[in-house]
């Protein structure tokens, strides 16, 4: 008996062996964003500050909802296409008329997040690819949102408003934020029993099929989060800039996909990390703030952003590299 | 005849043809018949800028989940600046112009590939951070000036036979002969048998990496072709000339029934798919709509497209 | 419980059709309780599908199931988890991105709200511990980082845990496919103690062994029917593969003639293992068929791929001569394409070879398919269909087919045998030793003793060493497995 | 108890409101940025071009310590939103901007001017009243299209090319276009397409729409479209009508080839790139002290009619658009003209 209690606790430890990879690898989004951070107070220290941060990070809060949105979405191993445009018209809705006409806009609102949840189950039902959806819902939403704003204006409500310049004591409200959205979805996707088996969902739907659960119901649930998460976005947008523009969140779409990859989440396989996309949009929007400060030429600004992401990524790829070639393709 | 009739509505492509028909057909019917030759033409020329960037995307969204090549339009924004340099407005150098195109666009290919593959970065991210980089070289190398072609290049963009666009029918031939490079060759084998299982495909002796590059250059080298015909056939190159391809080489690619997930693509589609996306343009600016309008009503047919259509069998 | 509840299950005239084929016409099936019933059958005599009705995965076309006595109308998945039905799938059913304890979750909607991490981790727990004593498993680990050994054991333990609604019926559908023969043992003891517990259990499993000796009643299946069902004990190994249909009967042909003297031929392959620092090396002669033998996962996959990369680009320590073509073991996630037809998948291998000029030619391919087709017996009406059309073990053979008939002259096969039929593998077994009279060279990975019986040299692998050379009068089960063990013991 | 340092503090106050009151205040250590949401087009490198002449030059005479440009990396608002954060954590004194939008900027605009920076906004201007506006009547260059054509076109059927759907400017000269059209009834609009101020775009969807479209009598648009518009009608086989051009080298040169050809006559009208120099010069004469400068200035945009557009064509690059870099003189000229509105 002991010959054998020897064998397998040797072959416990070879199992074991790539744990620390594993640990870096959770940790790499972190250590990109300390480096941009000490990159911004190394070029300008006085950015380091409660003013400083506030200004910086605060219109990385809808990114950092946005980058959420889309974790959802790719959890269920889809793709969300028209998040950016959803996040505009969103914004659009609020600019018009969550102010004038509360009860209309709340409606709205709710209609959308209602919609976003039909597209999950017209995914599932109909078994289409998402990117061709999210694709089609791209252009229904850029026209919505050109429908309901011709011309850019509107002016957010002033509760909105209020809660996005809110002045927390000590710590600025963007990181306050942060903190509370991470910790919230970290609870709700990786620390809840059903969040398990959304997550499982994406890992290997057949498994969550044949112990009885609703696959469409994990979709649904999924988009129905990604909807809200969006809604949050474009409102938290819009108290910032106080107005909208019917293109205002275009952006947030490849934004929000290199946010999720860059805080470790991958395409396929339901392995993905709340905590790593709060963090990987963070970095993001600090990475075009340090840039900024290092007065890179204006001919190579944009190229210098895909630079960062190219560099982050191969650091991944450097802790990774100990993994097989096309083995790793499995 | 009934059995050839299904066999052939089984087919994913048919569908776009019959939108594409569909489509135009309303338009006609609004303008009581007028100007219908006039559209089929003028589809076919923009057309065919759709389906060159559709087959790049095509091969490259056969190789599997995650690959697909955001760096078309930005690509074919500076092949489209380096041609019309070289050229320099001069006919007789127009083939240097062409070959420097696709040089560039070879090279974006290969960036693209060793991104991919020297530091294993996902390639929809790899892509993307390459098409910020090549929008910078095109920033710095053509200051967004707009260089004209030269005039025997611009005529041959635009020249007619009998009413068929001659790049139309130069293109049809191209799509011809990607059909075969992808049925009939190794190479076109291979990307269908990576797309289904990387794994699989490799331990069954395919060179899975030699493959992915070529795909990737093939990608690369088609944004650059793209890149100076567009220059030519909207008389002067621009930066952002590209831009409208990375959606519509997306949606031409899914509509014209190639599966996002890898492993099965159809060439004749994407003709289909890009007649079908012209022509609906041309009902919707014939019907006068406004912008939003126009989005919204693109969008859901798509989206019902696809639905109709159904998805493959759950893998 | 009532007293009708003696037959947990009872299935009456079970039809289920895909499309043209008859999977299942019209089967019965009873298990009563304190029972472990052994299914036996050829791939694709429908075994796998009866199973998934019985699991509600799958709906019946017709028939009656009965649980606990009680007819069921909407039979479902979550009807067969309330009535205490559960079943360790053929093909994985863990989510890799979960934790062992996430997915032990799975299987219990009643595990929720706060500690519900701990409670699902020390149910999978107690269950590891309880049949497979020093697993090594932490409930905390990610499914996906563990070998596929592990895997398995996990999946089996959750089937067997216990929250609100008792275990009745626990349906093992190959279960030791992926597990060592120590590992076996300990599942089967497990599912015998079960079993006196008063639950129920059905086997599936081609190892006729573990059905002989460890149930009660045998049913076998052929063609979509049961054609015999019988106590174990009127079962004889060689009465099972009479009933299953066997092509070729009896576990004889191990070629006893024909064996060549080592060294008379030339070497084609030379390789030592990454780990290895005594200067052991694999070795393999022209027309030799090499086993690869040891506990499962013990680095003989490694070394097979290392060799098979090797082929590609030069590699240190690995010598090889020819070409090289590796049959998988795993068909789903190394083999087979699952949008394509059997003759491209059986071409595939050797495409080069069949092009008219530069262009594929598929009349040629056809062709060349139907030549192996007929080699090989490939049971299919069009070879243009698709190959999720096969049955597994059909699906294998096309996999052979496609190793074989390619160009290459050293054949790697990893452990390609799993879940193979009795029937399959004799054939299998025959066309391998002619390929090597022929001069072919087979490293053959396996964990069963009697696959290599057909071998005529074996390496014993242990921690990612070679540990013992054995050559084939040397060869006995009693030295692989000391030579598996061996370190341990001394340690 | 220990009056003397409150004392000295006050007179410093007192010597140094007194500075900024009666003499100009000295901008040689003060530093200027530029926020810009776009350098992909020829009007935007033709912009960026007269900035650095006139500022390197300016920096150089040590009028101002500094004068950096900054380019977002896409056109996006919140892009540009934290560009301008950036830049108020960086300590410029003055942000000269084009903005990507005028109300949705409102926010960080706001926070600049909260911190005390002078912003100045041309061509994208932005609405937030504490900055100021370097505005181009757009409006009555809609309005003057329709007028010009008049007086050579009797009437008929015109073809609108739109600008960039859902901003203000295109929002502006269609506008302009719409109270032209209703002054001089003769003209009907009987289709309108976008063309993003885009040569490219606006081909394409002329080139659509063309064959459902009966006789054109001219196409009033938006700038940077003209050329494209031309092409359209050629390749499909059709006369061209007379095309509103908007300065670009290009659509100058085709009118020059058709002038010459058959005497083809039309009108061109643009925002003049140059007027980057004047923004920069009004942040300058700003922080000079001059406080008084309006809000909103009013420039001319720069025009050629059938007389005087090749003369103006020679001096234009290949491919560029016509410009006007503002000297410091002429900016104070032209902040002095709007002084007596």
């Amino acid at each position: 008996m002991t010959s054998l209690a020897g064998a397998s606790t040797l072959r416990a430890v070879v199992a074991e062996v790539n744990t620390p990879r594993r640990i870096l690898r959770a940790i790499l989004p972190a250590l990109s964003l300390a480096l941009v951070v000490a990159g911004i107070a190394w070029f300008n220290p006085r950015a380091i500050s409660y003013f400083g941060i506030n200004l910086m990070l605060n219109l990385g809060i809808p990114v950092v909802l946005a980058t959420i949105a889309q974790m959802f979405v790719i959890t269920v191993n889809e793709l969300d296409l028209s998040i950016g445009n959803f996040v505009s018209f969103v914004g659009c809705v609020a600019a018009i008329w969550l102010r004038e006409n509360p009860v209309l806009g709340v409606v709205i609102l709710i209609g959308c997040i209602g919609l976003y949840a039909l597209m999950g189950a017209v995914i599932y039902l109909r078994n289409v690819p998402s990117i061709v959806v999210t694709l089609g819902m791209l252009f229904v939403w850029q026209g919505l949102a050109v429908l309901v704003l011709p011309r850019p204006g509107g002016k957010a409500p002033a509760w909105l408003h209020d809660i996005m310049n809110l002045r927390t004591p000590y710590v600025p409200f963007p990181i306050v934020a942060a903190v509370v959205i991470a910790a919230v979805v970290h609870f709700g996707i990786m620390q809840s029993s059903y969040g398990a088996i959304l997550r499982g969902s994406g890992g290997n739907p057949n498994a969550i099929g044949r112990a009885g659960w609703s696959l469409l119901r994990t979709k649904v649930v999924m988009f129905l989060l990604a909807g809200i998460f969006g809604v949050l976005s474009g409102l938290s947008l819009i108290g910032l800039t106080t107005s909208a523009d019917a293109n205002i969140g275009k952006g947030y779409t490849l934004l929000s996909i290199a946010g999720v990859i860059l805080g470790g989440g991958e395409f396929v396989g339901g392995r993905v990390s709340p905590i790593g996309a709060v963090i990987g949009a963070l970095t993001l929007t600090l990475a075009g703030t340090l840039l900024n400060f290092m007065r890179i030429s204006p001919d190579w600004q944009v190229g210098a952003e895909g630079a960062i992401l190219i560099i982050v990524l191969a650091a991944r790829a450097l802790i990774n590299r100990a993994g097989p070639g096309v083995l790793s393709h499995k | 005849m009934n059995s050839l009739l299904r066999r052939l509505l089984s087919q994913p492509w048919v569908w776009s043809y019959l939108g594409a028909l569909l489509v135009w057909l309303a338009a006609i019917v609004f303008t009581h018949g007028y100007g219908a030759g006039g559209m089929i033409s003028a589809g076919l020329a923009l057309a065919v800028f759709s389906v060159i960037t559709g087959v790049a995307q095509m091969f490259v969204i056969t190789l599997g989940p995650g690959n697909v090549d955001l760096s078309l339009p930005a690509n074919i924004g500076l092949a489209s600046a380096v041609a019309m340099k070289v050229m320099g407005g001069s006919d007789s150098l127009i083939a240097l112009g062409l070959g420097a195109a696709l040089v560039s666009g070879i090279g974006i290919g290969v960036g693209n590939y060793l991104l991919i593959w020297l530091l294993r970065i996902p390639p929809i991210i790899a892509t993307l951070s390459a098409s910020f980089i090549i929008q910078s070289i095109g920033i710095s190398y053509g200051r967004g000036l707009q260089i004209k072609p030269p005039p025997g290049f611009a005529e041959f963009t635009t020249v007619q036979l009998a009413g068929v666009p001659l790049l139309a029918i130069g293109t049809v031939v191209l799509t011809l002969g990607f059909a075969v490079l992808l049925h009939r060759t190794i190479y076109g084998r291979s990307v269908l048998a990576i797309g289904q299982n990387p794994r699989a495909a490799w331990l069954a002796g395919i060179a899975v990496e030699r493959t992915r590059c070529f795909t990737y250059l093939l990608s690369g080298a088609l944004g650059g072709i793209c890149g100076a015909l567009l220059a030519g056939y909207f008389r002067g190159s621009s930066l952002d000339i590209g831009d409208e391809y990375l959606l519509a080489s997306i949606a031409l690619v899914v509509i014209g029934g190639t599966s996002v997930s890898g492993g099965k693509a159809n060439v004749t589609g994407l003709w289909g798919a890009g007649l079908f996306l012209v022509l609906l343009l041309t009902m919707l600016n014939t019907f006068g709509v406004s912008a939003g309008i126009r989005y919204v009503v693109t969008g859901l047919v798509i989206i019902g497209v696809i639905v109709a259509a159904g998805g493959e069998k759950a893998r | 419980m009532d007293e009708h509840s003696a037959n947990i299950v009872d299935l009456t005239h079970i039809e289920k059709t895909f499309g043209a084929v008859r999977a299942l016409a019209g089967v019965d099936l009873m298990v009563s309780r304190g029972e472990c019933v052994g299914l036996v059958g050829h791939n694709g005599a429908g075994k796998s599908t009866l199973m998934n009705i019985l699991a509600g995965t799958l709906a019946a076309d017709a028939g009656e199931i009965s649980i606990g006595g009680k007819p069921q109308k909407h039979y479902s998945v979550a009807q067969a988890h309330k009535l205490g039905v559960r079943c360790v799938f053929q093909e994985l059913s863990l989510c890799p991105n979960l934790t062992v304890a996430e997915n032990a979750r799975v299987l219990h909607p009643s595990i929720a709200g706060w500690g519900w991490r701990k409670q699902a981790g020390r149910l999978i727990r107690e269950k590891l511990d309880a049949i497979f004593p020093d697993h090594g498993i932490s409930t905390d680990s990610m499914v996906g980082d563990l070998p596929i050994g592990k895997r398995q054991m996990i999946e089996v333990a959750r089937a067997f845990t216990v929250t609100k609604e008792s275990v009745r019926l626990v349906i093992l559908d190959e279960p030791t496919s992926s597990l060592d023969s120590h590992r076996a043992g300990q599942l089967l003891a497990h599912v015998r103690r079960a079993i006196t517990d008063g639950g129920a259990c059905v086997l599936i499993s081609h190892l006729l062994g573990e059905i002989l000796e460890y149930t009660d009643r045998i049913v076998v299946m052929r063609d979509g029917k049961v054609v015999a069902a019988d106590r174990a004990a009127a079962f004889s190994r060689d009465r099972l593969v009479t009933t299953m249909g066997a092509t070729a009967a009896g576990r004889t042909g191990r070629a006893d003639a024909g064996t060549v003297a080592r060294g008379s031929t030339p070497v084609r392959v030379r390789a030592q293992p990454v780990r290895q620092s005594d200067g052991f090396e694999l070795v393999a002669h022209q027309g030799e068929i090499v086993g690869l033998a040891g506990l499962a996962g013990h680095g003989q996959t490694d070394l097979l791929l290392t060799i098979f990369k090797a082929a590609a680009r030069r590699t240190a320590g690995v010598k090889i001569s020819d070409p090289v073509a590796l049959i998988a073991g795993d068909r789903q996630s190394d083999g087979i394409f699952p949008l394509w037809s059997i003759a491209e998948n059986i071409g595939i291998r050797s495409i080069k070879n069949l092009r008219r000029g530069r262009l594929i030619s598929p009349d040629l391919e056809t062709r060349f398919a139907e030549s192996w087709r007929d080699k090989i017996k490939i049971l299919t009406p069009d070879l243009r269909n698709n190959i999720l059309s096969l049955s597994g073990g059909n699906q294998q053979k096309a996999l052979f087919a496609r190793a074989l008939g390619s160009e290459a002259r050293i054949v790697l096969m990893d452990d390609p045998m799993r879940g193979v039929d009795i029937g399959t593998k004799l054939e299998v077994y025959e066309l391998i030793r002619s390929e090597a009279r022929a001069g072919r060279t087979f490293l053959w990975y396996t964990t069963e003793m009697e696959e290599l019986q057909n071998c005529d040299h074996v390496y014993v692998f242990r921690n990612g060493r070679i540990v013992a050379d054995l050559r084939r009068d040397e060869l006995s089960e009693e030295k692989v497995i000391q030579s598996s063990f061996e370190e341990a013991i001394h340690s | 108890m220990n009056k003397t340092p409150c004392v000295a503090a006050l007179l410093a106050a007192v010597t140094s409101v007194a500075l900024i009151g009666s003499a100009h205040a000295d901008t040689k250590s003060m530093r200027i940025a530029f926020s810009n949401n776009y350098a992909g087009n020829s009007w935007r490198q033709a912009m960026l071009k007269s900035y650095d002449i006139v500022t390197k030059k300016a920096v150089a005479d040590g009028i101002v310590a500094a004068a950096d440009v900054f380019t977002t990396a896409d056109k996006e608002v919140p892009t540009q939103a934290a560009q301008i954060q950036n830049l108020i954590l960086q300590g410029y004194n003055a942000i000269v901007i084009n903005a990507s939008s005028p109300d949705a900027l409102n926010g960080a605009i706001k926070q600049a001017t909260d911190a005390g920076i002078v912003v100045v906004s041309f061509d994208g201007i932005v609405t937030e009243p504490s900055a100021w506006r370097v505005v181009v009547d757009f409006k009555d260059y809609g309005k003057q299209e329709v007028v010009q054509l008049a007086k050579w076109v009797k009437g008929g059927n015109l073809l609108e090319i739109r600008g960039l759907a859902g901003t203000s400017i295109d929002d502006a000269i269609h506008s302009g276009i719409a109270e032209g059209v209703k002054e001089h009834p003769e003209f009907k609009i009987v289709n309108s397409v976008e063309g993003d101020w885009d040569q490219t775009t606006a081909q394409k969807a002329i080139a659509t729409v063309l064959p459902s479209l009966p006789e054109i009598v001219g196409i009033v648009d938006q700038g940077g479209d003209g050329y494209g518009a031309a092409q359209a009608f050629a390749a499909a086989g059709r006369k061209e009508p007379t095309i509103i051009m908007g300065n670009r080298q290009d659509e100058l040169e085709w009118w020059k080839e058709q002038k010459a050809k058959n005497g083809y006559t039309t009108w061109s009208a643009s925002i003049a790139p140059g007027v980057s120099t004047l923004a920069f010069w009004v942040a300058q004469q700003i922080l000079d002290g001059h406080k008084d400068i309006p809000h909103d200035l009013l420039v001319p945009y720069l025009s050629f009619d059938q007389d005087n557009f090749e003369a103006a064509l020679a001096t234009i690059p290949k491919g560029g658009v016509a410009s006007h870099e503002y000297t410091l003189e002429e900016a104070k000229q032209a902040i002095a003209n709007n002084l007596k509105h």
